[in-house]
C-alpha cells in the first residue's frame, strides 16, 4: 500500500438549505486513479472545489503530504503540487492554443525568478530545463494538438478544448490531477483514444488523479477505485467492480440495466 | 446651533434630488449594464424643456397648478424620444463592445449633445420659478420651507415605488426582471431583449429629464448644468450598487442626510461628503450596499 | 532583449525630433512635450486595458507627480528637474502602492469608479487648501538642471529633452514587461482570471503591481506637464482630466507601447484645432472624434499603423 | 512610414487651425498687412459664458468693428488703434489651465496675435501671467480678481486696467458701515473655489478693518455649480446674522436668489451680492427688496453720466438688445485701455508700429476715462489700475427694480497703497 499523500477529514459544505458535502471522509493513495461519480447534484464538483481551494468547507481539514491546505487559495495549492481541469473548460479566449500552454508555463518562469520584472520569456525555466517556448511546443505535440496550435482557442472543437484544458493543468506538474467530467462533450467515437491519450501521459509522469464522470464504461476502463456520492455523502468507496454492484449506487446512480451491461463487457474482456 | 429636525428635512430634501437624478442611471445600468454618461446631457435637456413651457406656459396664462404636469410630462416626453433615438439609431449596435467601451460612446454622446443644447438655447441662464412659488411654503418653528420641497420629495416616493410596483407586479416589469437576470435565456423564451432595451434606455433617459424637470424651478438653467449631476449621481448608484433601486434610495439618503449633517455643523467637509461616502462604502461593499448576486462561475 | 520594428522606428522617431527641436515652433514643441507627458499617463492606462480594466481616476496619480514638483519648488525651493522628477515617480508611486492594496481587489466598472473616488477626494482636499491657491493653484518656476540657469527658451528645450529621456526609457521598460511572461500573463488575467489563479499565477498581486508602474509612470508625467506648462491647480485631479486620458488611451490603442504616444500626439492636435476652428462647439468636435474611432477603429489608431505597415510591405 | 505621416498630420493640421482660427473673428476686413491682431479669450461655453464670457465678447466684436469705421466718440475716435484695423482672434478660456496656457502659447506664436485681452478665472490668469512675461506679449487681464497677479512677483507685460476683487470687499464692508452702522453679526455664503473663498477671506478682513465690531456666525462653501442650496439657506437662516456677505455669480447666484428669496432669508438678513449686477435685469424684481449689489466698480447702473457711456450703451443695447453688464463694462474699459496705450506708444515711436515693450510703457501708470469714468493705472508699478467703488440697495418700482441709497468709495479707500498686498494693508490698518 503505497503512501497517502491527500486525506480529506469530514467535510462539510452547504449552500443555504441545499447540502453539498457532508462528512465526507476520503485518503487517496499516491499513484492511485480515482473515478468520482454520482448524479448532477450529488457533490462530486463541491468536492473537488473544496480540495481545490475554489470553495472552503465549512468544517473539515484538507492536508497534502501532511500541509493543511484547508484554507489556501487555488494559486497556492496549485504552487503545491493539485492541479484541476474543468467541466467547462476554461481557456484563454482571445489566444492561441499554443499561447494558452506559453501562458501556463510563463507562471511557472515567473515563480521560479520571484517575479522578477526581468524575467525573459526566451530564458531556460530552471527545473524544467527548457524555455517556455519549447515546453509550449513539447506539450502541443505530446497532447496531439499540433495542428491547432496558432488557432484562437475560442474557435477549437469542445474535445480540442477539453484536451487542451487538460494539458494546460498538466503544465504544472502535479502531484495530484482532478478532471471534472473530462469526457462530456467528447463525441463516443473519440473518448476511448481521447482518454487513453490522456492517462498514458498522467501515468508516465507518475500523477495521482481523481476524475469526475457519468460514463460508467469510462469509470471501469480507466479507474482502480470508485467514490460514489449521492446528496453530498459518499455512499461507496470500493474496488469499480464492488462499487458499481452495491445496490445504492445501482439504486441512485448507475442504474440496473446499464450496471449489467457494463460489467457483462467488461467480463468479456 | 440647529436643531436635528432642519438638518433631517434638509437631509431628505436633498436625497430626494440625489434620487430623482440618479434612477434613470440605475434602472439603465441595472437593465443593460450600461453606465450611460448621456444621462448628464438629458438631465439638462429636462431643464431646457421645462424651462422653456414654462415660459409660454405662464405667459399665456394658462392654469398656473396645471404648469407641473405639463413641465414633467413635456421634459419626460422629449427626453423619452431623444433616448429613444439615441438607442435605435447607436446603441443598439455596441452591446456587443464591453461595459467600458460602451460608457466611453455614451461620454462622447454627452460631450456632443452638451453643445447641440448651446446651439439650441445660447448661453444665457433661463429660469422659470413660478411653479416654485406657487405652492407657498410651510414652516418647522420658525424655519420657512417652500412646499416645493414636499413636492420634490413626493415625486421621488411616487418615481421609487412607481418603479418597484412595475418591476415587481406588473407582467412586462416581470418579464424585464427575466431579461435582468439571463439575457440569452430570455431571449430563448421568446422575450424580445432588444425591444426590451430600447424601451428601458429611453424611459431611463426620460428619467434623468423629467428629474431636470422637477429641478428647473429651483434653479437658474445654464450650460453645462449636467456635468455636476451626472459625478453625484454615479457616487449614488454605485454606492447603493449598480442596478439596484432600494441601493440608490438608501444612499441617497444616507448622502444627504450626512451632507446636511456637515453644511450646518461642519461646512467646511461639505466637499468631500459625496465621495468619501462613496469610498467608505465601497471599501467595505466592494459591489455596493445592495449588490446583483454573482453566478457560479466554473 | 528584441525589440519591435515599430518601437525602433518609435525611438529612432524621438530622437530625431530632439535633433531638430531648436528648429521646430515653440508652439508646437510644446504641444508635443505635452504629448509626451500626456502619454506617460496613458501608457500605465494601457497596461490597465491589457488586464482589462480601465481607471476614470488615473489623473489622481498624474496631479500627485505634478504637485510633488509644484510643492518641493515651492516650499522646499527644489529646482534641480531631474531631482523632481525623481521625487514625483517616487511619490506618486508610493500613492499608488498603498492605494493598490485596496483597489487590486476591484475589477471592472468598479475598479474605474473607486478610483474616480479617489482622485476626486484628492480634488476635495486640493480646493480646500487655500495656502497652495485652492483651484487657482499655482506657478512652477525658477528651475534649474545641474546647477545650470537655462533661459526660458532653453528651458523649453531642456524639458523637452528630458520628456525624450523619460519617454524613451519608459517604452523600453514597459516594453520589457510586456515582452517579459508577464506580459502574456495580462492577458490572461483579462481572458480568465480564474484559470489563472489555478495556474499558480496570482491576479491581485499581478494588478498590485502594474497599478505601481501606472502610478510611477503618471507622476513622471504630472510632474513633466508641472514644469512644462509652469502651472498645476487641481484640475489636473478631475475627473475630466481623467476622461481625457482614457479618451487618448483609446485614440491610441493598446497594440503597442508606442500607441499611447502617438495617440497623445494626435489628442493634442484635435484639441487645438477644435479650439481654434470652433470655439463654441469644440466639445462636439471632440466627441464626434471620439464615437468615430470607437466605431471605426475599436483598436485604435495603431491598428491603423498596422495595416499601413502591412500594406507597404505587401 | 506613418511616423513621417504623423508629423505632417500634426504640422499640416496646426496649419489647418490657424487658418481656421481666424474663422469667428470679428466681421473685420480680410487681413491687410498692417493689421493689429488682439486675442480675445473669454468663456464661450461653460457656466462662466453667459454672465461674463459672452457680454465681454460682444463689447470686443463691438468695439473693434466700432474703431475700425471710426465710429466712436472722442477721444476713440481714431480709426483702428491708430489707423491700423485689428482684428480679433476669439478663443474659449474653457478647459484646464494647462489647455488653456496651451491655447495662449498658440495665440501667440501660431496665430501671431500682438496683444491678448482676457480671462475670467483669477486660476488662468496666473497661469497665463509668467508665460506672458516669457513671451514677451502684452496681455490685459479683463476680469479676473486675485490681488496675487503682481503680488507675487512683479510684471513687465501684464496688466489689469480694472479694480482687483479687494475693492469688492472692502466697499462691501464700507457699505455696510454706512447704511447698516447698528449691525452685529454677518455670515458667508461663497462657491468653494480659489475666488470664493478669497472673497470671503477678504469680507472677513475687510470687516475687521471697517467694523470691527461685526461678529462672523456661519461661512457656508458650496460647492460650485452645486444649485441645490436649501442646507446652507436653512443654515444662514438659522444664523440670523444682520449681513450676509456672497459673492457668487451666474447659474449658482440666480438659484440662491431663487431658493432664499420665498424663504425669508433676503428679509432677515441684509443680503450683499458682490457681482450681483450681472443677473439684476434678467431676474428683475425675482431679487428682493434690500438686497445690496455691486458691481466690481463703477459699471452697469452705476456707471457716472458721461457722453462716452451713453455712447457705449445704446450701441450694445441696439447690437445685442440687452444692456452691457459688469463683464462688458471691464472688457469696454480694458479694450479702451489697450487703444489709448497702443497709440500714445505709435506717436511716440514717429509713427511705427511699437513694440509690446513701447505699449507696455505708454500703459504703465497711465490715468484713462471709460464708460465708467477715470481709471489709473497707479498700483504694482502702473500696471494694476484703481477705480471708484459703488453700491447700492435693490428697490422695487413698478415691477422694475432700482438701486438706491447708492454709494461710492473712493479707489484709495477701498483699494490698497500702491506696494501694499491686499491682505497686509487690511490687517494694518484694523482697530
Amino acid at each position: 500500500m503505497s503512501k497517502i499523500i491527500l486525506t480529506a477529514h469530514n467535510l462539510n459544505k452547504s449552500f443555504g438549505a441545499v447540502t453539498a458535502a457532508s462528512e465526507i471522509n476520503v485518503d487517496v493513495a499516491e499513484g492511485s486513479c480515482i473515478g468520482l461519480i454520482g448524479t448532477n447534484g450529488a457533490g462530486k464538483t463541491t468536492f473537488v472545489n473544496m480540495i481545490t481551494g475554489y470553495l472552503k468547507p465549512d468544517t473539515g481539514v484538507i492536508t497534502f503530504n501532511g500541509v493543511d491546505i484547508t484554507s489556501l487559495p487555488p494559486r497556492k495549492i496549485t504552487q503545491l503540487g493539485i492541479c484541476r481541469s474543468f467541466q467547462i473548460p476554461q481557456l484563454y479566449n482571445t489566444m492561441t492554443a499554443l499561447e494558452n500552454l506559453e501562458v501556463s508555463f510563463g507562471i511557472i518562469a515567473l515563480q521560479e525568478s520571484k517575479g522578477a520584472l526581468t524575467t525573459s520569456s526566451k530564458a531556460i525555466i530552471p527545473s524544467y530545463g527548457k524555455t517556455i517556448r519549447e515546453l509550449a511546443l513539447e506539450s502541443i505535440e505530446k497532447y496531439g494538438l499540433l495542428q491547432y496550435k496558432d488557432q484562437a482557442t475560442k474557435i477549437l472543437p469542445g474535445g480540442v478544448r477539453k484536451v487542451l484544458d487538460i494539458a494546460m493543468a498538466m503544465s504544472t506538474r502535479p502531484k495530484i490531477l482532478f478532471l471534472d467530467e473530462p469526457t462530456s462533450g467528447v463525441s463516443a467515437e473519440e473518448k476511448f483514444d481521447m482518454m487513453d491519450m490522456i492517462m498514458q501521459v498522467i501515468r508516465d509522469a507518475g500523477t495521482t488523479v481523481l476524475f469526475v464522470e457519468h460514463d460508467m464504461e469510462v469509470v471501469m476502463r480507466y479507474s482502480q477505485r470508485v467514490l460514489a456520492f449521492y446528496e453530498g455523502k459518499i455512499i461507496a468507496d470500493d474496488h469499480p467492480d464492488i462499487a458499481l454492484k452495491d445496490d445504492r449506487v445501482l439504486k441512485y446512480i448507475v442504474g440496473h440495466s446499464q450496471a449489467q451491461h457494463v460489467l457483462a463487457e467488461k467480463s468479456d474482456a | 446651533m440647529s436643531n436635528l429636525l432642519i438638518v433631517l428635512i434638509d437631509g431628505i430634501n436633498y436625497a430626494a434630488w440625489l434620487f430623482i437624478s440618479a434612477v434613470g442611471l440605475t434602472l439603465i445600468y441595472g437593465v443593460m449594464r450600461v453606465l450611460n454618461v448621456a444621462h448628464a446631457s438629458f438631465y439638462a435637456f429636462g431643464c431646457y424643456v421645462a424651462v422653456t413651457l414654462a415660459g409660454f406656459w405662464f405667459s399665456h396664462n394658462y392654469p398656473p397648478h396645471l404648469s407641473f404636469f405639463a413641465l414633467f410630462g413635456a421634459s419626460f416626453v422629449a427626453g423619452f424620444i431623444v433616448g429613444w433615438i439615441l438607442e435605435r439609431f447607436l446603441l443598439r449596435y455596441q452591446y456587443a463592445k464591453d461595459e467600458v467601451v460602451i460608457l466611453l460612446i455614451t461620454y462622447a454622446v454627452f460631450l456632443i449633445l452638451d453643445d447641440v443644447l448651446k446651439l439650441i438655447w445660447g448661453v444665457d441662464p433661463y429660469y422659470a420659478s413660478d411653479p416654485y412659488e406657487l405652492l407657498g411654503n410651510f414652516s418647522v418653528g420658525e424655519m420657512i420651507y417652500p412646499n416645493y420641497y414636499l413636492l420634490m420629495v413626493g415625486a421621488a416616493l411616487i418615481l421609487g415605488l412607481g418603479l418597484t410596483y412595475m418591476l415587481k407586479m406588473t407582467r412586462s416589469g416581470k418579464l424585464l426582471v427575466s431579461v435582468i437576470h439571463d439575457r440569452e435565456i430570455s431571449s430563448a423564451m421568446g422575450i424580445n431583449v432588444g425591444r426590451f432595451f430600447s424601451l428601458t434606455f429611453s424611459f431611463g433617459c426620460a428619467l434623468a429629464a423629467i428629474a431636470g424637470g422637477i429641478t428647473t424651478p429651483t434653479i437658474s438653467v445654464v450650460p453645462g448644468l449636467g456635468v455636476d449631476v451626472i459625478v453625484l449621481s454615479f457616487a449614488v448608484v454605485v454606492t447603493g450598487g449598480l442596478g439596484s433601486l432600494p441601493g440608490t434610495a438608501l444612499a441617497a439618503i444616507i448622502m444627504g442626510v450626512v451632507r446636511s449633517f456637515c453644511v450646518h455643523y461642519v461646512p467646511q467637509l461639505e466637499l468631500f461628503v459625496i465621495f468619501s461616502v462613496m469610498a467608505l462604502v465601497l471599501v467595505f461593499r466592494p459591489r455596493g450596499l445592495f449588490s446583483l448576486a454573482e453566478a457560479r462561475k466554473i | 532583449m528584441k525589440l519591435d520594428k515599430s518601437l525602433v522606428v518609435m525611438l529612432g522617431l524621438l530622437v530625431a525630433i530632439f535633433a531638430a527641436s531648436p528648429w521646430i515652433p515653440q508652439w508646437i514643441l510644446f504641444i508635443i512635450t505635452l504629448a509626451g507627458a500626456n502619454g506617460l499617463v496613458v501608457l500605465g492606462l494601457m497596461l490597465f486595458m491589457r488586464l482589462g480594466l480601465v481607471s476614470f481616476g488615473q489623473a489622481l496619480f498624474f496631479c500627485a507627480g505634478a504637485y510633488t514638483t509644484g510643492m518641493l519648488s515651492l516650499l522646499l525651493k527644489v529646482s534641480d528637474i531631474i531631482l523632481l522628477m525623481v521625487a514625483s515617480g517616487i511619490i506618486a508611486g508610493l500613492l499608488a502602492y498603498l492605494l493598490g492594496f485596496l483597489l487590486a481587489k476591484y475589477r471592472a466598472i468598479f475598479f474605474g469608479l473607486l478610483s474616480l473616488a479617489f482622485s476626486m477626494i484628492l480634488y476635495g482636499v486640493l480646493v480646500k487648501s487655500e495656502t497652495l491657491g485652492s483651484t487657482d493653484g499655482f506657478t512652477v518656476n525658477g528651475l534649474t538642471i545641474l546647477g545650470l540657469v537655462p533661459d526660458p527658451t532653453q528651458m523649453k528645450i531642456v524639458l523637452f529633452g528630458i520628456t525624450i529621456i523619460v519617454v524613451m526609457a519608459s517604452l523600453l521598460f514597459v516594453n520589457m514587461v510586456l515582452k517579459s511572461p508577464r506580459g502574456l500573463l495580462l492577458t490572461a488575467i483579462r481572458d480568465n482570471e480564474i484559470r489563472a489563479e489555478y495556474m499558480g499565477a496570482s491576479a491581485k498581486s499581478t494588478i498590485h503591481l502594474i497599478y505601481v508602474i501606472a502610478g510611477v509612470l503618471s507622476g513622471f508625467g504630472g510632474a513633466i506637464a508641472a514644469m512644462v506648462s509652469g502651472h498645476i491647480d487641481p484640475n489636473m485631479t478631475f475627473w475630466t482630466t481623467s476622461g481625457e486620458f482614457v479618451f487618448i488611451a483609446i485614440l491610441g490603442g493598446i497594440g503597442s507601447v508606442s500607441a499611447p504616444f502617438i495617440g497623445a500626439l494626435i489628442f493634442g492636435v484635435i484639441q487645438t484645432i477644435a479650439y481654434g476652428y470652433s470655439p463654441n462647439t469644440w466639445q462636439m468636435t471632440i466627441g464626434i472624434c471620439l464615437i468615430a474611432v470607437i466605431l471605426v477603429l475599436p483598436d485604435g489608431l495603431w491598428s491603423l499603423m498596422a495595416k499601413m505597415r502591412k500594406n507597404s510591405r505587401v | 512610414m506613418f511616423s513621417k505621416k504623423l508629423l505632417a498630420t500634426l504640422v499640416l493640421g496646426a496649419s489647418f487651425g490657424t487658418a481656421q482660427a481666424q474663422a469667428p473673428a470679428a466681421p473685420a476686413a480680410p487681413a491687410a498687412p498692417a493689421e493689429l491682431r488682439i486675442g480675445i479669450v473669454s468663456f464661450l461655453s461653460g457656466p462662466g459664458a453667459a454672465p461674463f464670457g459672452v457680454p465681454a465678447r460682444n463689447t470686443a466684436e463691438m468695439l473693434a468693428d466700432a474703431f475700425n469705421n471710426a465710429k466712436a466718440p472722442a477721444p476713440y475716435n481714431v480709426k483702428g488703434f491708430g489707423g491700423m484695423p485689428v482684428k480679433l482672434v476669439v478663443i474659449d478660456e474653457a478647459g484646464s489651465p494647462t489647455n488653456v496656457v496651451t491655447e495662449y502659447r498658440n495665440l501667440v506664436q501660431r496665430d501671431k496675435v500682438d496683444i491678448v485681452i482676457g480671462y475670467v478665472s483669477s486660476g488662468n490668469c496666473l497661469a497665463v501671467a509668467p508665460i506672458a512675461e516669457e513671451l514677451k506679449t502684452l496681455t490685459l487681464m479683463y476680469d479676473c480678481g486675485s490681488p496675487r497677479l503682481f503680488e507675487e512677483s512683479p510684471k513687465k507685460y501684464v496688466f489689469r486696467a480694472v479694480n482687483h476683487a479687494t475693492a469688492d470687499s472692502v466697499g462691501a464692508a464700507l457699505y455696510i458701515k454706512a447704511i447698516k452702522p447698528t449691525a452685529k453679526t454677518y455670515s458667508g455664503l461663497n462657491q468653494n473655489y480659489a475666488f470664493g473663498q478669497d472673497s470671503w477671506s477678504d469680507f472677513q478682513g475687510a470687516v475687521k478693518m471697517v467694523m470691527p465690531q461685526l461678529q462672523e456666525k456661519t461661512s457656508q462653501m458650496p460647492k460650485l455649480f452645486a444649485g441645490q442650496y436649501s442646507a446652507e439657506i436653512s443654515s444662514l437662516l438659522e444664523s440670523k446674522s444682520d449681513v450676509i456677505h456672497s459673492s457668487i455669480w451666474g447659474g449658482d447666484m440666480e438659484a440662491f436668489i431663487l431658493q432664499a428669496g420665498p424663504r425669508g432669508l433676503f428679509k432677515q438678513s441684509s443680503v450683499i451680492l458682490t457681482g450681483g449686477e450681472v443677473s439684476m435685469f434678467r431676474l428683475g424684481t425675482k431679487i428682493p427688496e434690500g438686497t445690496i449689489i455691486g458691481a466690481r466698480g463703477p459699471y452697469g447702473v452705476y456707471a457716472p453720466k458721461s457722453a462716452l457711456n451713453d455712447w457705449y450703451r445704446s450701441t450694445i443695447i441696439d447690437r445685442y438688445n440687452a444692456p452691457p453688464n459688469l463683464a462688458a463694462y471691464q472688457m469696454a474699459h480694458t479694450f479702451m485701455a489697450t487703444k489709448l496705450a497702443f497709440e500714445k506708444a505709435l506717436a511716440a515711436n514717429g509713427g511705427n508700429k511699437p513694440s509690446s515693450d513701447q505699449i507696455a510703457d505708454a500703459m504703465r501708470g497711465m490715468t484713462y476715462e471709460g464708460p465708467g469714468g477715470i481709471h489709473k493705472f497707479n498700483l504694482s508699478n502702473g500696471h494694476q489700475a484703481t477705480a471708484e467703488m459703488v453700491y447700492g440697495r435693490v428697490k422695487h418700482v413698478n415691477g422694475q427694480i432700482q438701486l438706491v441709497d447708492q454709494k461710492r468709495f473712493t479707489p484709495d479707500q477701498v483699494m490698497p497703497p500702491d506696494g501694499v498686498k491686499a491682505a497686509d494693508w487690511m490687517a494694518s490698518k484694523k482697530q
